[in-house]
């Protein structure tokens, strides 16, 4: 039990040490995360406690990091790796495509492979190039793999427990934004969380605004400013990207008839278009207006001098929702 | 000059390709009768390979990737493992396979585009076939940390050829095994070839061996159409692993006496000068020669054993080409633990396709 | 001017020449391109004609491949690179998101990177795994590339002219499927076809039909058969998936009312789902019925045995044509 | 035993750490008066590397990587490139750009999030900062190749450190380099940390000189802080890559001084007495004793220097200070030659956003 509430990342942390704790197959390796706790602290004190045989610090190559992790995960133990940042994964892609989403399906359940992936994610906090991508779509169409996100510290807990525990392969992408933005209490109680629902965070009746990410805070706020104009939104945090809980956000943009997507990402491609598509297929007689998307350009996120101007934000989120409510 | 660091590297031959020996039998090579054993499986590899291509040839199996020349190397860098040690192949290490319990069938249903080819059943732990050029390698690596982290007295043995030492794959395996002193034993089978393109294209390096000197592991190059030699070479590398003493990797010197694959044409790139000449040092010719001039062998029993392989053989094969094809949802139930909610309506469509709804 | 008819790929080899022979910055490198002429003989005869220091085979990787290729392209060279099969491009997609489709955006047009990847593309060949992925998806959400996908000889002639010359890095993949399907007259005039249009290959005015790739050959044939049933339908060969002519696709969408998206990748956060969001948005009320995708399912493609089960076919596209036509 | 290859991997020192000489001066110094114009070279880059901390300090800077400690190596890798060869940094080099043209203004613009801190007037080809770490190493790889192609007598430059050399990019460079024997130098900058990772995990290998054998390149280890060996050895790998004799490894032996980059505390995760050594063998006590026993220099020179090179810095700083945030449409305007018709909108959107339609 935290008595204390805590950030996002220290409950990454306590996740980690929970698994650590109570399944000596749990093994956490990256670059840095041994004595010095990881780039981001999100290992902080596990070196100490659990020694350099369960926090492995690796050679400084991604692609050594996702071979070791499959090769380690196909033999029986359940290693939780880091990608340093969201722009370092791109090495792991053959592993994560080829092998780990694979192993199951090639050997017909005969070898498998229980790993996870955590991989902080998205712009916004000034960093240099390559430190603030939001790349979930190379994952999205990959079978055989869940791709999650959590964004609040309890949601962050309880869904890295329940990918730990998986037996299929999960990337775990973090929010890196808000790692550190608002703090919870998230009793240490090892209860996992579901890894196929989205979340309502808000109840609403006029529209329907589903995020992800570091994004469900403008979203959130845009619901506020929105509902001091006398619009009922509600808010729905996707969390699970693949597989989808679609029935979920289906069930709100029936109600609504209007829905805004944001997301972070270049627009083109996105996995909004996803969630539009299949708007678009479920719910095509219930739509009052034209499904919306608020997402980054179809750029490269910009160095920080103008990283703001390529994010969502709060404007741009209420724009699109009163352009949505314009239709009638 | 001073020098920051010196090395040298081991070439391993013992039987020479006139079937004499260079001097006395290595530890690896208790007595002759152990060789005996090794021919006769030997044999029984070249009997399956050859029956399995004319399979292809004849629209009854996919593209199958032959193994002729290759049997020596193969075998011996399987028959030394232990049962609880994995081995991670590529595509064409049968004869390596056969000696971890795989059977040819497995084989067959794999090339016929059966995932069942996969199922190992004596050999629960060994990697599938890898595809993807000397992934492989390092998965292995990943299966020696857990070994080491979990104080398992295993090791992992992994293949891949000449052309799969230039993957980067290839060089994060030596990289990991030496900085965490892994037991691991990479083989490279260098067949002078990868399809079209030839060995002296792949690198600058003198010998493939050498790679391992990036990572501080034990380098050893080995005449892989010299059973004798490979068994010794796999000797040292699996005592050295299993004491401890970190990775190895080791080349085999050998050829690819076939096309690359059933789908390839070798003679569009290379001369026949060179498979005849590559022919004379094959491994069986050698080891035939050894072994008759100790009487441990002679003609008779060789077609004795070949009829017996081909019969071998034939039931594997007939035990293939009666497997039914798997139902269509076979492709949705291996695909996790628990088929998710969001994907049971395309396997419910699937099935109603097949009026199975 | 080529007095025969061509197939797909002949027409590849026919515009790799033409290029190498007037543009001596062109160079062709990949596994097997040279003396074997490429495992599907793409490139057959052209080491004899432009040499091995025009056509280059490659060490045996493919990060190799793609970082020689972007290394020589930032230094003023055009190469066009192979991967072999597309399930071997996974190592190549960092220094394609990392450097090559960034590099002039991150040297402010200092430096460029006019190469291109070929890729031969999907299913349905009876080859071994790893062998038929239809994996666009990992592309198509990366600003700064083109990503282009010919479906004839024609097609696959001007489109291959136009990526070499483009002063940006191109994905040019290639529906290995229909490699051989048919000839047709290609001019080897040099006249390279446009990378930013959709091509509508049949009118019609009931439905629309959008695909890319090996499919646009069943999506043909399915409107054959519903011609035949009286049924007039509009198909569209998508080409050129990134940047998207979207007009062409609304304009045709706007006509009919209703739609079926059919591609072979899985489904779910599938290149379709871009088009289907971008109707979502655009055509929303022109739309009678719920826009259908006929797409690979969420799986991985199964080895041969099973594949032609996994595969879109004229069935399936018929079978959600007549769905969406039951909207009245 | 029968020997496949041997190799002996050359140590070079000429200035040792208490400022005098092994022996006598190597080719790529001809005189002492060199040394001098370099010594003021190390000088302008400690000061310009004291300042950009002190600005990120501050908050007038991004996440900023040091270079303190690495002066000798830094500029002696780029002093004796010829113009027309190309030059691929990591992130931390400023000194071989510096001696490539780059500008100070660029580093802190690049650091201060501005894309057009990678516009380089005076090395048009040079590649920008490279963060993914190795990838460098390869695309210069690339560019060698295209030299060769071109019959042009350029060379490739890389660098990366102890960390990126068991990056598998690098090894991709060694081996293309030996492949294709190309005009490469693979300068591996060990400072003895990758960020908290000490060299001693990141691989088995007792030297990351000896890497090149995995590609058959030529490899040489050299003091680091000695800025004599870093020439000469440049000087060696320089005239053997234009020669056509092929590629080269070389490992530099550093020290990092500082936090990894500002956002670093080095404090979590390595000991005070290691740094304080480590100081004890930086490179300008040697060099300033070494040129002072000469009557090359002094204390009022320096003092006198080293005020310039402060007023030098800081209008570079105020040049970067006052550069003006990029429009927005800097998003889309160097995106593709021409803005493809699909994002014209949101071009226009942007630029609406800001009441500039
Ligand atoms: C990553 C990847 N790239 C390309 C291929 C296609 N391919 C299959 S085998 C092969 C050549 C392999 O040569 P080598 O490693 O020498 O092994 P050999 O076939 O000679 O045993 C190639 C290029 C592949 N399977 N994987
Ligand atoms: C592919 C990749 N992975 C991780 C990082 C994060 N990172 C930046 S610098 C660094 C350590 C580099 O160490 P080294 O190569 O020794 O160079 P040094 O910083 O010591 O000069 C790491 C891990 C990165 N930039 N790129
Ligand atoms: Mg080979
Ligand atoms: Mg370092």
């Amino acid at each position: 039990m935290s008595a204390q509430p805590i950030t996002l990342i220290e409950a990454i942390t306590q996740a980690l040490a929970y698994e650590l704790r109570t399944d000596e197959r749990v093994v956490v390796l990256g670059e840095d995360v041994g004595v010095n706790g990881g780039v981001f602290r999100a290992t902080a004190g596990l070196s100490a406690v659990f020694g350099p045989e369960r926090i492995l610090d690796t050679p400084l190559d991604e692609t050594t990091i996702a071979g070791l992790t499959v090769g380690m995960a196909s033999q029986g133990m359940l290693p939780v790796a880091e990608a340093q940042f969201d722009g370092f994964v791109y090495p792991m892609v053959d592993f994560i495509i080829s092998h780990a989403a694979r192993m199951r399906y090639r050997t017909r359940g005969r070898l498998t492979c229980p790993m996870v992936l955590r991989v902080p994610w998205g712009g916004g906090i000034r960093a240099p190039e390559h430190h603030s991508e939001a790349n979930e779509a190379i994952f999205t169409n990959v079978p055989g793999l869940r791709v999650v996100m959590p964004s609040s510290p309890q949601r962050a807990y309880g869904m890295l427990l329940a990918a730990i525990r998986d037996p299929d392969p999960v990337i775990y992408m973090e929010p890196k934004r808000i790692y550190r933005q608002y703090k919870e209490l998230v009793p240490d109680d090892g209860e996992a969380l579901p890894l196929d629902v989205c979340y309502v965070l808000r109840d609403g009746s006029d529209i329907t605004l589903v995020t992800w990410g570091a994004q469900v805070k403008e979203t959130l706020e845009a619901a506020d400013a929105l509902a001091k104009e006398g619009i009922s939104a509600e808010v729905i945090d996707v969390a699970t990207l693949t597989p989808l809980d679609f029935p979920t956000i289906a069930e709100s943009v029936k109600k609504t008839g209007r829905c805004v997507i944001v997301h972070e990402a270049p627009r083109t491609a996105g996995y909004g278009a996803e969630i539009a598509a299949r708007i678009a297929h479920e719910c095509l007689f219930d739509l009052l207006a034209p499904v919306e998307r608020v997402t980054g350009y179809d750029t490269h996120i910009p160095l920080f001098r103008l990283e703001m101007k390529y994010l969502p934000s709060v404007d741009k989120i209420i724009a699109a929702a009163k352009r949505s409510l314009a239709y009638s | 000059m001073t020098t920051a660091a010196k090395f040298e590297i081991e070439y391993l031959q013992y039987l020479k390709p006139d079937g004499t020996l260079n001097g006395p039998l290595p530890p690896a090579v208790p007595n002759n009768s152990v060789l005996v054993e090794l021919f006769k499986k030997m044999l029984f590899l070249r009997t399956f390979d050859g029956k399995a291509i004319a399979l292809q040839r004849t629209g009854k199996l996919g593209t199958y990737a032959a193994c002729l020349g290759h049997e020596a190397t193969h075998i011996g860098i399987g028959t030394l493992m232990q049962p609880d040690d994995v081995f991670a192949p590529s595509y064409r290490e049968y004869g390596a396979q056969f000696e971890r319990g795989v059977l040819p069938r497995n084989v067959l249903l794999y090339w016929g585009g059966d995932e069942r080819g996969n199922v190992f059943e004596a050999a629960p732990k060994d990697y599938p076939w890898c595809v993807p050029i000397s992934t492989q390698m390092l998965m292995a690596s990943g299966a020696a940390l857990s070994f080491k982290l979990r104080q398992q007295n295993h090791v992992a043995v992994a293949v891949c050829g000449d052309g799969g030492s230039s993957k980067t794959d290839f060089y994060a395996a030596v990289n990991s095994a030496g900085a965490y002193k892994l037991p691991l034993v990479l083989c490279v089978v260098n067949n002078g070839w990868a399809i079209s393109v030839p060995r002296a294209a792949q690198t600058g390096a003198e010998t493939l061996a050498q790679k391992g000197l990036a990572g501080g592991l034990h380098c050893l190059q080995v005449d892989g159409n010299d059973m004798i030699a490979v068994l010794e070479a796999m000797r040292r590398a699996l005592d050295l692993a299993r004491e401890g003493g970190g990775g190895s990797v080791i080349e085999f010197m050998t050829y690819r006496l076939h096309d690359h694959t059933t789908a390839d044409d070798a003679r569009r790139y290379r001369g026949e000068e060179e498979v005849k000449a590559a022919w004379l040092k094959e491994p069986f010719i050698r080891l035939r020669k050894y072994l008759t001039d100790l009487g441990l062998w002679d003609e008779a029993t060789e077609k004795a054993w070949v009829e017996e392989c081909g019969k071998r053989v034939d039931d594997e094969i007939n035990a293939y080409l009666n497997t039914p094809v798997q139902p269509v949802e076979a492709m949705f139930d291996y695909l996790y633990a628990e088929l998710p909610e969001d994907l049971q309506g395309q396997r419910a469509e699937a099935l109603a396709r097949e009026g199975r709804a």
